[in-house]
């Protein structure tokens, strides 16, 4: 099956990016958040690639991250304290919560990355002007990555960048369409997979297995009970240990469950909206796209615009709950949960809260969402 | 220091025979068993009436553990052939070790579903508070989850802490409520940390200065009402209100929750302890009654 | 000059002797709910093992959480101070010492003096100091005696992720019943213990030359850990950890 | 055997009465026909003064704070927003404020919580927008206008302040009066909107020079007393009433100066503190005294009502002077209030710790600190990102450095004799006796 070789994309990422290197003879740059303009950086031949935590306890970020910060920041961190991404060339971040800035800005004192470089993304992007500036940042952007590469680029590249971006997009949403299926063919696992693997891959080799996964999809039938459907909604979230536990669950108990589809960052808010094309003037376009993406809580107001997604996807992808996590300490996520979970339990969609450390056992939890589970389940032999 | 240490945490352990029920003229016989990760407890029913019950401490082992306790439910009864069950459910923190259950089922589950039938059917806010969790639930009148909520990462006011902290003290476990009021002047302060290590080194220190162990006792027992009801508050209060799990017998907290509360709880005449194994009795009842048990 | 330094701890108070900067008599008792009582004993024993009267002491500095129970003390140190003072006096190298007790852990760097330049302290969280291990040798059903020695015979690494003394508790029995080897679990308590010391020590610098002291200093399982932790060959402890702040202070009140 | 000569500051009662008033006329604003609104601290209040000079404001921070001082009123409005489904982890104003609202219990002069007409507002940290669109939310449905000022480190941090930077917040601000004109119904005046940035701007400017006075030995002012009079800066910069009074206390701070007039007569160490400090135990600013160390301000005090600007030639903080002229257009008003809000050194640290450190140890340097002391201050992410790194980049240009963990203004996260015990080695180590037991 094409789907596993995301798996093994997951879990040698730093092979994979090395190997690459060596290939290509071309640059990697790390990135923090998602709201980083891959495309200008395809647009230079430059990989860019996200760099996530490896789940793993570590006592190196202590001198450097004040306890309340987020464990998600600590671990991204402690990536780069302890030497496993000393291949990159550089690193950016595009501003979006201060935790994560903390891991970029220790990063760039503690590990001296050669080139790095900050991108005050707009927060109020609900506003007019929030494209004008974020265009004017990428000006920034593009100088900053012609010291990098010794490379000019034009309208053309950025074209060529938008399109591969776009077309990953667009191959990871028509995958999110088997899902809608009763017995989905793929596992929120195997998709969890497949969109990390995404920022760790050059998107032009990470494309033609999407696209053969697409065909196989077509024909292929799991043998597993799909069980409840969740949603789930939350902060930045690539615990597989959690889906995997969510979705064996059925394997020992009674009750089962399948993630049928996440608005969070490491899937949806990611991947889910595309740059428009042929407008003549791409760097505006693609300021215009992470301007109105669904935004991370911390860029979401006056108006909170994530409810209608979530919503949205809820009924499309007939979720029957919805699980709300959220790294511990995220305020960004913090401000926005009561509501969401308000909103959602009004419009019918019962949801239950975990609050995630990423290097905590996900053992605790089972109890938690089996529970859960537990009260979706209308049949009523039991009583 | 030859003197051997005495285990004041050590609680009673109970088994206990319906007197009124004859097992060989039930239909369905059916077991729940709990394992608590302080206690468990065996329940088994006669066509959903409770015919015996076993209440023990858990020990490292817990499919040990759950044949123990049935065991000594077993024991009770005096007759009944062990495999005269026609289904068993297990629930709590070591349910997936009960080595003869059928199914297993959440003690979230299982603790309402009890509750509705050891307090009656008007119940609609469980609090359980047990060794390492306390759960806020809400059912409806069918004893069916609605709503619930557990304490996260830390054990703070739970019942391993009381035990700690009776051994910490010298006193009984099951004394522990009533001598929590035992002294004069006015209701101490709560202490600070409910953290059991932490709780321990204040109450060392307030008994350095002259503290009497009520008074340690009550100021303890406050701090854990304060942790109980900020978690019962957060879920939401829907009355009849009742208490399951073993910190329902310690008045010392449950005297100091209430108030704060605002409403009374529910009265039972049977150990609240019991209150998970007989919810999962109860299920296991259900289907037997569909047709849906085992052969 | 014979001065003394009693050290009140949370679980035991130490008192040591010392003329012209040589240990001559030392003593250990549980500190019980009577701290005063305690020092007392403490120091009348320390007194019978040096053979010397309670008037030929010139000088008596009191530290440790109930320093101010050291009634008869001439002055009082703060433990930083106590600590940092006893590395020195024991290893005058040594920059950095790590003081893991009871129910506290602490750390601080040295200038060449032994003055503490930059501390941290460990407080909240038991998971971090010497009772963790005593709760954690309960779930296990040994002693605690022989935890550190059990944990020497592993090689395997299993992660706990439980920060909380009750929840690493059922963490401990969940492995049991998931048939871990009790060694294992041994090590595992006492790596995740030496990751928080470390953080902690970590906050301020780690040098060379790294002192411990603290009862958990006697314990093999845990020093291994830390020297793993810490990537150093060796960890510097004296023979009776659990004395260093007491030198310490014994040392400032000859001073 | 006091070191120093030493007397109350004259203008006290002046500030409390000033102080009284700003929080009478927001209650009261409703019954003389005006409007209320709700925001930050550091919320361009100019902009909504050329609404008239009847619209008058909370702040939510000094109001946050104010409730933290009533330690019994504060847990039960803690309570509520924890109730709520909010976590406890949340900024500690924040939660305060939205615990007033659902509680409808107002923590001043008591009574039901004043519902605010609109809330103007501004982002920098995660949390400013979220904070008033939560509580527009609670209060039933209130407009919200929010001004993003985080488009970058002010120079030198950043080698030139881009065009389009100053646009984009400048443009928000335009907008934003659209919006003001648009939920009132009022008609903007832009004379008034002229004046209140000017004196945004000379308030901010004569903090920053009242501050400098501090350089001084003795320190004619301490950080405790500080604490009480930054907090016009804080309330509403544009206030004219406000920039006066920093004209006359600046002349009596000058006049102590010159005099040798000790804030702490027993002065002989200074330190320098970081983040707001835990409201409620202010006795450890006492405590430090009692040893004969005086806290003489700190990056955040100086910060937090004064407008600086870090000299990197002269490694020094210097205050950011006015300009030549006030502004005479509405587009040119909005300019100059953009540039000079984006110049604030307390918004500098969330683009980098490094320019913190900086700006830090300039004061280290130039106000002739002997130890800082770092507020770990678990009730404010924003204030506190990067100040490990504070921390350690303080250390290795040289400073003696002590941290301890609290809350500003949730009690429960403060530990005060460990904290007390910590600033007693601290202290020691600086080379000051401890007080005689």
């Amino acid at each position: 099956m094409a789907v596993e070789k995301f798996k093994e994309w997951y879990e040698n990422r730093h092979a994979y990016q090395r190997d690459w290197k060596k290939r290509t003879g071309g640059k990697i740059v790390g990135f923090f958040c998602t709201y980083e303009p891959e495309e200008i950086f395809y647009a230079f031949d430059v990989l860019p690639v996200r760099i996530l935590g490896s789940h793993e306890t570590q006592d190196v970020t202590e001198p450097h991250l004040f306890a309340m910060f987020c464990p998600f920041c600590r671990d991204v961190l402690a990536q780069g304290l302890k030497g496993k991404y000393d291949y990159l060339d550089g690193i950016s971040i595009g501003q979006s919560c201060i935790h994560l800035r903390q891991a970029y800005t220790s990063w760039e004192i503690h590990k001296n990355p050669g080139w790095s470089h900050y991108i005050p993304m707009p927060n109020h992007v609900q506003s007019p002007r929030a494209v004008p500036f974020l265009r004017g940042e990428y000006e920034l952007l593009i100088k900053k990555l012609e010291t990098l590469t010794g490379k000019k680029i034009t309208d053309s590249d950025l074209n060529r960048g938008i399109d591969i971006m776009n077309k990953t997009r667009r191959a990871m949403k028509d995958i999110y369409e088997f899902r809608k299926q009763d017995n989905p063919p793929i596992t929120g696992l195997e998709c969890m997979y497949m969109t990390c693997s995404q920022f760790f891959t050059d998107a032009r080799e990470w494309l033609p297995v999407a696209e053969e996964v697409k065909e196989e999809l077509k024909t292929r039938k799991l043998d597993r009970e799909p069980g409840k459907r969740l949603l789930l909604v939350g902060s930045e979230n690539d615990d597989l240990d959690f889906i995997r536990m969510v979705e064996t669950l059925g394997e020992r108990e009674s009750v089962g469950a399948t993630v049928v589809i996440e608005e969070h960052c490491t899937t949806t808010r990611y991947f889910w909206d595309e740059v428009e094309e042929g407008t003549g003037d791409p760097l505006k376009a693609i300021a215009d796209r992470y301007v109105s993406r669904t935004p991370c809580p911390c860029k979401d107001w006056p108006r909170r615009s994530r409810l209608q997604r979530i919503l949205k996807f809820a009924k499309d992808f007939k979720a029957d709950g919805a699980i709300v996590i959220q790294q511990k300490f995220c305020d960004p996520h913090e401000t926005d949960i009561p509501f969401i979970r308000r909103f959602l339990e009004e419009n019918g969609i019962p949801t239950y809260f975990l609050e995630f450390d990423v290097t905590t056992a996900v053992g605790p939890f089972a109890i938690r969402v089996e529970a859960f589970l537990e009260t979706l389940d209308t049949e009523d032999d039991l009583f | 220091m030859a003197e051997e240490k005495k285990e004041f945490w050590r609680w009673t352990e109970s088994n206990w025979k319906n007197p009124d029920i004859n097992w060989k003229s039930a239909k369905h016989i059916t077991v729940g068993i709990d394992v608590g990760s302080v206690s468990s407890q065996a329940v088994i029913m006669a066509d959903g009436q409770i015919l015996a019950y076993g209440n023990m401490r858990t020990g490292s082992d817990s499919p040990n553990s759950a044949r123990n306790a049935y065991k000594f439910a077993l024991d009770a009864l005096g007759d009944l052939p062990e495999d005269r069950m026609d289904y068993c459910i297990g629930t709590g923190y070591g349910r997936v070790n009960v080595p003869f259950a059928d199914r297993s089922i959440t003690e979230i589950a299982c603790h309402a579903r009890g509750a509705n039938f050891i307090y009656g059917p008007e119940v609609r806010t469980v609090l359980d508070v047990g060794g390492q969790d306390i759960k806020a639930i809400q059912c409806d009148e069918k004893g069916k989850v609605t709503n619930f909520l557990m304490n996260d990462k830390c054990a703070a006011g739970t019942g391993r802490g009381m035990e700690v902290f009776a051994d910490l003290l010298g006193v009984p476990i099951q004394e522990v409520g009533d001598r929590s009021f035992e002294f004069e002047g006015e209701e101490p302060k709560a202490v600070s940390s409910t953290c059991v290590v932490y709780a321990k080194s204040e109450a060392t220190g307030l008994l350095r200065k002259g503290w009497t162990k009520e008074q340690v006792l009550a100021a303890y027992c406050k701090a854990m009402a304060d942790r109980i009801y900020s978690l019962v508050e957060r879920v939401g209060v829907k009355p009849e209100f009742a208490v399951t799990g073993g910190m329902a017998k310690n008045r010392g907290v449950m005297d100091r929750v209430m108030p704060k509360i605002g409403i009374k709880r529910m009265k039972t005449k049977w150990d609240t302890q019991i209150a998970g194994a007989a919810g999962a009795a109860l299920f296991a009842h259900a289907l037997c009654q569909k047709g849906k048990g085992k052969k | 000059m014979i001065s003394a330094g009693i050290d009140c701890g949370a679980k035991n108070t130490k008192t040591v002797i010392m003329k012209d900067g040589n240990i001559i008599g030392k003593s250990s008792v549980p500190t019980g709910f009577d701290q005063e009582k305690a020092v007392d004993d403490s120091l009348e024993n320390a007194l019978k093992a040096a053979g010397v009267s309670r008037k030929d002491v010139k000088k008596i500095f009191g530290t440790g959480s109930g320093k101010n129970s050291v009634k008869m003390a001439d002055d009082t140190v703060n433990d930083i101070k106590a600590m940092a003072k006893g590395a020195f006096y024991f290893y005058p190298k040594a920059r950095t010492v790590a003081d893991v007790g009871a129910e506290e852990g602490r750390a601080a760097k040295m200038d060449e003096k032994g003055n503490p330049v930059d501390f941290a302290i460990n407080e909240k969280c038991a998971a971090g100091a010497g009772a963790f291990i005593e709760a954690m040798a309960r779930a296990l059903e040994t002693s605690l005696e022989e935890m550190g020695p059990l944990a020497l015979k592993s090689d395997k690494t299993i992660p706990m992720n439980a920060q909380c003394a009750i929840f690493a508790e059922s963490e401990v029995v969940g492995l049991i019943h998931a048939k871990t080897e009790k060694q294992d679990i041994s090590k595992s308590i006492h790596d995740s213990m030496a990751s928080r010391i470390v953080s902690m020590i970590r906050r301020i610098g780690v040098n060379e030359d790294v002192v411990m002291l603290g009862g958990v200093g006697r314990n093999p399982g845990f020093v291994k850990a830390m020297q793993r932790e810490l990537n150093l060959n060796t960890i510097y402890i004296p023979d009776d950890p659990e004395f260093g702040s007491c030198v310490g202070a014994a040392v400032l009140a000859n001073e | 055997m006091a070191k120093y000569p030493s007397e109350p500051l004259k203008c006290w009662p002046k500030a409390k009465e000033l102080r009284n008033k700003f929080y009478q006329n927001f209650a009261e604003a409703k019954d003389k026909g005006g409007l209320r609104w709700m925001g930050s601290a550091w919320s361009p209040d100019a902009v909504v003064r050329g609404l008239g000079e009847d619209v008058h404001c909370i702040t939510g921070e000094p109001y946050g704070a104010s409730c933290a001082f009533d330690k019994p009123l504060s847990a039960k409005f803690l309570a509520a927003a924890e109730n709520y489904g909010f976590a406890r982890d949340l900024c500690a104003y924040m939660r305060n404020y939205w615990g007033s609202i659902l509680c409808n219990e107002y923590a001043l002069g008591g009574g039901k919580f004043p519902k605010a007409d609109f809330a103007w507002s501004q982002h920098i940290c995660c949390s400013h927008a979220k904070w008033y669109q939560n509580a527009c939310e609670l209060e039933g449905g209130v407009p919200l206008y929010c001004v993003d000022v985080g488009a970058g480190a002010y120079p030198p941090f950043e080698p030139e302040m881009y065009p389009h930077r100053v646009k984009y917040v400048a443009d928000q601000m335009l907008d934003g009066i659209d919006w003001l004109q648009k939920v009132t119904g009022r008609k903007y005046n832009d004379e008034l909107f002229f004046e209140a940035v000017w004196n945004d701007m000379r308030s901010t400017n004569k903090w920053a020079e009242i501050c400098m006075l501090n350089r001084n030995i003795p320190a004619p002012l301490d950080e405790k007393s500080i604490y009480s009079l930054y907090v016009f800066g804080v309330l509403e910069q544009s206030n004219k009433e406000f920039a006066d009074f920093y004209d006359e206390l600046y002349d009596e701070v000058k006049d102590r100066a010159d005099r040798g007039i000790a804030a702490v007569p027993n002065e002989s160490k200074r330190v320098m503190s970081d983040t707001q400090p835990p409201w409620g135990f202010l006795k450890i600013y006492r405590y430090m005294e009692q040893w004969g160390a005086v806290s003489i301000g700190s990056l955040y005090t100086f910060g937090l009502a004064g407008t600086w600007l870090y000299d990197e030639k002269n490694h020094d903080l210097r205050p950011r002077p006015l300009p030549a002229k006030k502004p005479a257009t509405r587009e040119e008003a909005c300019t100059m209030l953009a540039d000079w809000h984006l110049s604030k050194p307390e918004y500098q640290h969330f683009y980098h710790p490094e320019y913190k450190t900086k700006m830090m140890d300039a004061i280290a340097k130039n106000w002739h600190v002997d130890g800082v002391i770092l507020h770990y201050n678990r009730g404010c992410e924003g204030l506190t990102v990067g100040i490990a790194e504070n921390r350690l980049g303080l250390l290795k240009r040289g400073n003696k450095v002590m941290t301890y963990e609290g809350n500003m203004g949730d009690e429960r996260e403060f530990d005060e004799s460990a904290t007390i015990n910590r600033l007693s080695i601290f202290l020691e180590s600086l080379g000051l006796e401890k007080p005689k037991r």
